[in-house]
């Protein structure tokens, strides 16, 4: 199978990621949506670590996933807190910023 | 040549006296007025003494020359020096701080600003005001043009009047928008000169040197001239000046309209001509076209005025378009003529606000014609100063300013016929005004609510004397001002290529007994 | 042109005949009320000594031959720049001499006069130090040797009738003519201002030698608009049509002033200044005959408004508009009028002066009541006054000996040299001032008392009466003295240059026809004014009558045609400037406020929408590039 | 190879890789990491009393012993780490502002005096406000020591942006800079709910960002085969044809580095977490991520993207552009201080972009220098919003600053002179960074953006003079916030930014010539 489908997918999957971003509610699937985005991204260096014929982007692609994980404990922590203070885990609810 | 670093010793003089001034404890209000007087009058004796050294007809174009590296990377310097047009100014400026610290003693309290905040104030605006006449490096011009702004900010807006901030801010926005063209500008000239020479410069000299393409010329002259006109002002970027006059305190006003405008002025002098004179030439008429909107459109604004301080503002107007005028025809008559005219509007402008200030401090600070009849009734040697402002203002002949208002009409008569007769006609509206402001507020029956107003006292008396001389000698006797500032403008004239129209019919010999020396033989 | 003559002897202290009034201006308007006790003696003194220098020059100058008479003094180079070039400086000559005399003379008598008519005004130490300041103007104003400073005493003159007008500020009318007199003149100062610098532009100087010795060379067409601009300038300050408008309200100012300054001098600064200039007028032809057409309607104008007055000083001013006109055309004749020209000058200047301080003194008994119909029958109770004041009044209606016949006759000779159109209307106009100043000396001193009930009619005090008095013998004396014994003639003509007459009928028969003409005027006046009642309030009078009395409409028109539309333009532009100008600045503000307010409710504080305008700005950036990298 | 290139590489490294690591010349990043590692042990092993001074040792110890060694580094330049990280005069330079930047704002982060219930941040982030749980801790005076290892691990995230040399290491360097912080800017003592949201803010969004850095990075790689901005540069030159893979992956490579800078359309989260984080927290990270992401930019641009610079140019020029003037605009009806100098912030990012866009020595140098100043100015202004209060905190409100010279000159006097050095009035250092800017990019030909730039700074002139309207023209009202005198901590920190912000504006000419000798990017 040409690795260039895999891109494509990656693009797919990137764009479902934006837009789940953009009009979920909750805040865990938008975060879920994000870390959609990044494994799109992985997606696409391994599928170009194939075409290009170097193993750089499978490494990067671990790279990728410790920052994932990372950015789950940090990210879960803070919609956790913002849970607990409001009872609810829309990401529309904190608006108290604004102008 | 002396090797005293006399200008940089006239700015650290009111900047330590500000200093020290700023220091002191919150109550000793009167020590502060003391050391501000002090300093101001050390300041103006050393200026004194330094113009004393000044050589009328040096082959050197700036005197008292100081020079050091300051921000070397961008060939920027500390450079002072004077030319007979920056030290007359120079002089303007140490003249009226004195002046307005002594009118000013008692015009701030401690309701709002502090007492010695607005002292400190004035001097460090006397350590700019002087910067800024002596620079000639065009970077430390800029500087000290843009800062200059700080103090006047606060000093509007911390001791004026109901609208103080509106006038404030509107002031310093105003007055930045120029700043940064001009800054615009000032980049791109610096970008030119290092294109040109291979190492960037600021220095007055070199640049007036280049021989910067005309194309380039015309956009960096923009820059520049919009932010000297601005402060000039010129129409019609003038609106900010009435807000700014009648919400000052009369000391600021003074300050502002009599030196700090001069900047304007003095700037397409000594800045826009030479470097571009190729620009100058080509924006010459429309800039004439300004100042000629300017005389009248401020003339006549000024008549049905109600507010005195905004009279004066508009007149003020009137006068920048004479001085602009001036400069912009080109020949050394009018160009003479608009440095005199410079001085002339310092003293014309501080005599009015000091005795307008003075009138408003006997009646709630009151700048309303309408609040006012007859005052010379109850006071009149206070009156009497009025009179000799108004004349002042309106160029009678004898007194400095028609020095400089005539010069002007003929340098401006010289090279366009019309447009120096039309101009000439702006002496009619300006008597108009003046005379209708002194009618109206100091003749006629005494108005009830201002019987018993007391005249001026001594320290006002005081305040006055100084200009009301100064007025009428120079205007009998000009020439320590001609001797200094015709060199200048020679140089100028130079800079721009242009040479005076000779007269009409050959062989007017000039066969006055006592001519100056270019003078042909009896 | 003539060498001037340095100035040696008495002539080294020209100086001084200003610096002298000058020192006494200063001193009386500077030294507060210390001064107040010794200052108009102090003012008189000073005014007194410029006369004694000024007739010790005279008497200096006859000695020298006719070609030495014009003496320079150079002070100091006062304006320089370039080729400009004016000095401080002083050229004494025949017709500056002629000047002195009558401003220092005629100025002491008046100085003394007022020690008595001011005698309880508060502000007397002023009232002196002003008229210290006129004498002082005034005697630049002769004395300088360059357009460019009598430019200064010309202005300065100006000022010091301004605040002699005003003087009696608390009076609103006063204030106002003092202002309306400065502006008008200023209007007559722009023609003055560009007469000098064109004379620059085309002559490269402004002094009168170097003007004067090269003015041949320059085309017609140049020395026709110095003329008409110096015209300009003359019509401002001897009121001549159409500047005329102030004279008649600068009557708001204390009676000597009126005497002084606007009857006997400044107002004659105008002819000085033509038949100074005389050499560019005998170049300019249309220049010269725009000067006869000025001064022939203002002949008139100010015969037919004093005819129509009540009020003594404006009736006087009328008369004093005339004569000027009078001046003011023959100075336009050219050679052959300049003489007679500064001829009149000289005669009005004594006998003008004379009626002003005699009408003063009638005021001064009438309670400062004007009102000619509140007069009559004053004759018996104002001897001194009465009898100077009919004599002056022989003198200015041209009856032989006094002064007046002779200068005005010569000027209507000299108007039918011209054209007899001229010449019969000048002749015209004097047979007018008989009648009217018939009339005035009529309603005054004859017929039946018409006074105020309050009123106690009295002679006034000698100070007053003495210069009234010896201006009377003057009037007397003067006009035989010069033409038999002095001969102006001749010691003008260095200056002026000279012309003879050729008329074609004899001398005694225009001097016949004038005298007849003025005294059917006198007596149609005296008719009128002496023999019938006068009633209190006036008739209504004809259209003329109506249009006289109020100056010819000279207000209205300058109302229309000048003052309302300026104040218009100028609340015009007031708005203008507001919402115009500053309503742009304002509103660039405003429109930047306002889009700050739209575009900050953008940020709408939803995570998604920022996320939403993120992703857009990712695809336009994405777009941007591909679209970038394709072209 | 494109003209800048030639200019910029001048060395024969570009295609020598240096053998292992040069541990000393990443000491600096590595001081910090480990100080942040011993800072987490601390929090697990120190009784609690102790561990405020021993982390503030840690801290202080560990940034100062960096900085020592980012000073005797001076004049290195090399590539190490299998060319993951550039030690070169640009990284230093920025290393070392971002080290002293970092240790006022620990400064400030380490004040207690001003708040009477502790310092800025919440006792336990974990607690919900207003719980009982919430007064117990704060009424037994606990402090939440657990700020200082994200303090040290986003300090050493922030070492390692402008330094990597591949998408990589920048990539983890942008994490290991923005985790902390997210977290950080949740933690205010005060108005909890303000600071939660602002957290869950910046997380969401940055997150998304770096989701799109990341994309980008993955399409470059796919592009180029490798991830070294060398390496993509060299292969940018190589083979300029593919358009679309080269435009995606720089695009959104683009948009996370100027989602960082708070550069127009990306800058929305900026206002919203900076009112919304602890103050000195805001104060760090206005100072410090502008300077670590700008830092990146730069090098991506000069070094990885320099080739495709006619690519780029003209969108970031619009976005620069937009970028001034949004954030001015703004800015002048805002209400709140710190929001206020949020949008600032986005103008100022508005105008080293100017620089960034000259694409000359001298634009790097410029966007340098301008950094250092904004940085200075920038920590000095939060650390005195930080000690204008009222009884219910920081009284950030602007009508609460209405004649708050009467209050305090001197903290208005010194406030006045961060606001005319942001409006870059002369004499202070933004004039001087503006100047610089300007300068460099008339020099490169961009002058229609200076133009806009010089109309931007007088819209914002417009808003900082509002301060100072504010503070001297207006009466002071029941409602005017009093100034707090606090410990030697914000006072040196104070004075240190206020002395920088003068000096730099009336002596500028060392750093000038710091930034100017830092020379070009290493390749």
């Amino acid at each position: 199978m040409n690795p260039s489908n895999y891109v494509v997918l990656s693009a797919v999957l990137f764009s479902i990621g934006a837009v789940g971003v953009l009009v979920r509610r909750n805040a865990i699937v938008v975060f879920m949506s994000v870390e959609l985005m990044l494994n799109a991204a992985n997606l696409a260096f391994v599928a170009f670590a194939r075409m290009n014929g170097n193993l750089d982007g499978q490494v990067v692609a671990f790279f990728v996933m410790v920052v994932a994980a990372a950015e789950v404990v940090v990210g879960l922590a803070i919609i956790v807190t913002i849970f607990r203070t409001r009872r609810s885990a829309s990401i529309d609810e904190p608006n108290l910023l604004k102008f | 040549m002396t090797t005293f670093p006399w200008l940089t010793t006239l700015m650290v003089v009111p900047l330590v006296g500000s200093i020290v001034v700023a220091l002191l404890p919150k109550a000793r209000t009167l020590l502060a007025k003391q050391i501000a007087l002090v300093v101001s009058v050390a300041t103006l004796v050393l200026t004194v003494l330094m113009a004393l050294q000044f050589v009328g007809d040096s082959v050197e174009p700036f005197q008292f020359v100081e020079s050091h590296p300051w921000i070397p990377a961008f060939g920027i310097s500390y450079s002072v020096g004077v030319d007979g047009i920056g030290l007359v100014l120079v002089a303007l400026a140490a003249t009226l701080v004195p002046i307005v610290v002594l009118a000013g003693w008692n015009d701030v309290d401690d309701s709002r600003g502090s007492v010695k905040g607005y002292f400190a104030l004035i001097l460090v605006l006397e350590t700019l005001m002087i910067g800024v006449f002596a620079a000639t490096d065009v970077f430390l011009f800029y500087v000290f043009f843009e800062v200059m702004l700080v103090p006047v900010y606060f000093m509007i807006g911390r001791y004026g009047g109901a609208q103080r901030s509106y006038a404030a801010v509107k002031f310093l926005l105003y007055s930045l928008v120029g700043g940064l063209f001009m800054l615009a500008s000032l980049i791109g000239l610096y970008v030119v000169s290092a294109q040109m020479t291979g190492t960037g410069t600021f220095d007055f000299l070199t640049l007036a040197g280049l021989n910067i393409d005309e194309g380039v010329q015309k956009m960096l002259f923009l820059g520049f001239f919009f932010a000297f006109a601005v402060k000039a002002p010129l129409w019609p970027f003038h609106t900010w000046l009435p807000d700014a006059a009648a919400e000052s305190k009369a000391g600021t006003s003074v300050l502002l309209l009599g030196v700090l405008d001069k900047v304007g002025t003095f700037g397409m002098i000594r800045y826009c001509l030479p470097i571009f004179p190729a620009a100058s030439n080509f924006y010459a008429p429309v800039v004439i076209g300004m100042a000629l909107i300017g005389i009248f459109y401020g003339a006549f604004v000024a008549l049905s005025q109600n507010d005195m301080k905004r009279l004066f503002a508009y007149s003020s107007m009137s006068h920048f378009g004479f001085i602009t005028l001036g400069i912009f025809v080109f020949t050394s008559v009018g160009q003479s003529g608009s440095v005199v005219y410079m001085v002339a509007h310092g003293l014309s402008t501080a005599a009015l606000f000091l005795t307008a200030g003075f009138l408003m401090s006997r009646y709630h600070g009151s700048s309303q014609i309408s609040d006012y009849a007859g005052v010379n009734k109850t006071a009149p040697v206070l009156a009497g100063f009025f009179m000799i402002a108004a004349l002042s203002s309106l160029a009678l002949p004898g007194m400095v300013s028609f020095i400089g208002e005539f010069l002007v009409l003929l340098g401006a008569f010289e090279r366009y016929m019309w447009v120096g007769a039309l101009a000439t006609l702006g002496i009619v509206i300006t008597a108009a005004y003046v005379l209708r402001l002194y009618q109206r507020t100091m003749t006629g029956p005494l108005k009830p609510e201002l019987e018993g107003m007391p005249d001026l006292r001594g320290r006002e008396i005081t305040a006055l004397v100084p200009i009301a001389v100064l007025t009428i000698v120079l205007g009998l006797f000009p020439a320590p001002l001609l001797n200094v500032i015709n060199p200048a403008v020679d140089r100028v004239m130079t800079s721009i290529g242009a040479t005076d129209p000779a007269p009409t019919v050959t062989g007017a010999a000039l066969e006055q007994p006592g001519l100056p020396a270019e003078g042909t033989e009896q | 042109m003539t060498e001037l003559m340095p100035a040696e002897g008495v002539f080294s202290l020209i100086w001084l005949l200003i610096a002298l009034p000058l020192a006494g201006a200063v001193i009386l308007l500077f030294g507060g009320r210390r001064t107040n006790a010794w200052g108009p003696y102090l003012g008189i003194l000073t005014v007194g000594a410029s006369a004694v220098i000024g007739i010790l020059m005279l008497l200096g100058m006859m000695q020298n031959d006719p070609e030495q008479r014009t003496i320079g003094q150079t002070l100091f180079t006062w304006v320089f720049v370039g080729d400009f070039s004016a000095d401080m400086a002083f050229q004494l000559d025949q017709l500056s001499i002629v000047f002195v005399l009558l401003i220092t003379v005629v100025g002491t008598l008046i100085h003394i006069y007022s020690l008595g008519y001011m005698a309880h005004d508060p502000d007397k130490r002023k009232f002196f130090g002003y008229l210290n300041l006129f004498v002082a103007a005034m005697l630049l104003l002769v004395l300088a040797n360059n357009y460019l400073l009598l430019y200064v005493g010309w202005e300065g003159v100006g000022l010091a009738s301004y605040l002699l007008i005003s003087f009696w500020q608390i009076k609103p009318s006063a204030a106002a003519a003092g202002k309306k007199a400065f502006i008008i003149n200023r209007v007559g100062d722009v023609g003055l201002s560009l007469a000098i610098m064109l004379m620059f532009v085309t002559f490269g100087s402004v002094g009168f030698q170097d003007v004067f010795g090269v003015a041949g060379q320059a085309s017609e067409g140049t020395l026709t608009a110095i003329g008409l601009l110096l015209l300009l300038a003359a019509c401002g300050k001897s009121a001549q049509f159409p500047l005329q408008a102030w004279l008649l309200d600068a009557m708001e100012g204390p009676t000597p002033v009126s005497a002084l300054i606007h009857a006997a001098t400044m107002v004659t600064a105008g002819v000085y200044l033509i038949v100074r200039s005389n050499v560019i007028f005998t170049a300019a032809e249309w220049a010269a005959i725009a000067v006869i057409v000025v001064g022939m309607i203002t002949i008139w104008m100010g015969a037919i408004i004093g005819s129509a007055k009540d009020d003594i000083k404006k009736s006087l001013a009328g008369s004093t508009m005339s004569q000027i006109g009078y001046m003011i055309m023959a100075a336009g004749l050219g050679p052959i009028g300049y003489v007679f020209a500064i001829f009149h000058l000289l005669m009005h200047g004594v006998f003008k002066a004379g009626l002003f301080l005699g009408a003063g003194s009638v005021m001064h008994g009438m309670n400062d009541n004007v009102n000619m119909r509140r007069y009559g029958a004053l004759r018996p109770l104002m001897l001194i006054t009465s009898t100077t004041f009919i004599i002056c009044y022989l003198a200015i209606i041209g009856i032989p000996p006094f002064d007046g016949f002779f200068s005005k006759d010569d000027i209507i000779h000299a108007s039918f040299e011209r054209s007899p159109i001229i010449g019969v209307l000048a002749m015209l106009a004097a047979g007018l001032t008989g009648f009217y100043m018939t009339r005035m000396v009529a309603m005054t001193f004859f017929g039946k008392a018409r006074w105020e009930d309050d009123v106690h009619p009295h002679e006034s005090p000698k100070v007053m009466t003495i210069p009234l008095i010896i201006l009377a013998i003057g009037a007397t004396f003067g006009g035989l003295s010069l033409v038999y014994w002095g001969n102006i003639e001749s010691w003008l003509e260095p200056v002026t240059g000279i012309e003879t007459m050729e008329l074609a009928l004899p001398a005694w028969v225009f001097e016949l026809t004038t005298l007849v003409l003025v005294i059917i005027g006198a007596v149609i006046g005296w008719m009128t004014y002496a023999r019938r009642e006068v009633p209190i309030e006036a008739p209504r009078g004809s259209w003329l009558t109506r249009a006289a009395r109020k100056d010819l409409y000279g207000d209205a028109v300058n109302d229309v045609l000048v003052v309302q539309p300026t104040f218009y333009a100028s609340r015009w532009l007031v708005w203008f400037d507001n919402k115009g100008v500053d309503g742009f600045v304002n509103g660039s503000a405003a429109f930047i406020g306002g889009l700050s307010g739209r575009l900050r409710h953008y940020q709408t504080g939803f995570i998604r929408s920022y996320a939403l305008s993120m992703v857009g700005g990712a695809v336009l950036v994405v777009l941007a590039l591909v679209l970038v990298r394709a072209s | 190879m494109s003209a800048l290139a030639t200019a910029v590489v001048s060395e024969t490294e570009t295609l020598f890789t240096a053998p292992g690591i040069n541990y000393y010349a990443i000491a600096p990043i590595l001081i910090i990491f480990g100080a942040a590692v011993v800072s987490v042990l601390v929090e697990a092993f120190v009784p609690r009393r102790a561990r405020r001074p021993v982390q503030l040792v840690i801290v202080i110890g560990s940034v100062l012993a960096a900085l020592a060694v980012v000073i005797d580094l001076r004049g290195t330049r090399l590539i190490t780490g299998e060319g993951a990280l550039a030690i070169d005069g640009p990284t230093l330079i920025m290393q070392g502002t971002l080290l002293i930047i970092a240790l006022l704002a620990a400064f400030l982060m380490a004040e207690r005096s001003i708040d009477p219930l502790g310092d800025a941040f919440a006792p336990r982030a974990s607690a919900l406000p207003g719980s009982e749980d919430e007064q117990e801790f704060t009424k037994r005076g606990y402090l939440q020591t657990e700020i200082w290892p994200f303090f040290l691990l986003a300090l050493t995230g922030m070492l390692a942006f402008p330094a990597a040399n591949d998408l990589l290491m920048m990539f983890v360097a942008l994490e290991v800079m923005s985790l902390p912080l997210y977290l950080l800017a949740g933690m205010a003592r005060r108005r909890r709910l303000l600071s939660q949201e602002a957290a869950l803010k910046y997380f969401v969004l940055g997150a998304f960002s770096s989701a799109f850095f990341l994309y980008g990075v993955a399409m470059l790689y796919g592009f180029s085969g490798s991830v070294s901005l060398v390496a993509i540069a060299d292969t940018l030159t190589a083979k300029p044809s593919e358009a679309t893979l080269v435009a995606v992956g720089m695009a959104m490579l683009l948009v996370g580095l100027l989602f960082k800078v708070a550069a127009v359309p990306f800058h929305q989260w900026t206002p919203d977490v900076y009112q919304g984080a602890p103050t000195p927290i805001t104060g760090f990270m206005a100072a410090t991520v502008k300077i670590a992401a700008f830092g990146a930019l730069l090098r991506v641009l000069y070094v990885g993207l320099g080739g495709m610079r006619w690519d780029w140019e003209p969108i970031l020029w619009i976005i620069a552009a937009l970028t001034m003037l949004v954030g001015s605009i703004i800015a002048i009806t805002q209400t709140d201080i710190k929001r206020m100098l949020a949008y600032s912030s986005i103008a100022q990012a508005g105008f080293i972009l100017i620089g960034v866009l000259a694409v000359s020595p001298a634009g790097l140098a410029s966007a340098l220098f301008y950094l250092i100043a904004y940085a200075f100015t920038t920590i000095g202004a939060f650390a005195v919003i930080s000690m204008v209060r009222d009884a219910s905190g920081e009284a950030t409100h602007l009508s609460k600053w209405a004649g708050l010279s009467k209050k305090s000159p001197l903290v208005a006097a010194i406030f006045s002179l961060f606001m005319l050095a942001l409006a870059g009035i002369p004499l202070t250092s933004g004039f001087v960074g503006k100047f610089g800017v300007f300068t460099a990019a008339i020099a490169s030909g961009a002058t229609w953006l200076v133009i806009i730039g010089v109309v931007a700074s007088v819209i914002a002139a417009f808003f900082y003079v509002r301060v100072i309207v504010i503070m001297y023209f207006s009466d002071p009202t029941p409602d005017t916030a009093s100034v707090v005198v606090p410990s030697a901590f914000t006072t040196i920190a104070l004075a240190a930014a206020a002395t920088v912000t003068i000096v730099l504006g009336i002596f500028p000419q060392p750093v000038i010539e710091l930034v100017n000798q830092a020379g070009v990017f290493i390749r």
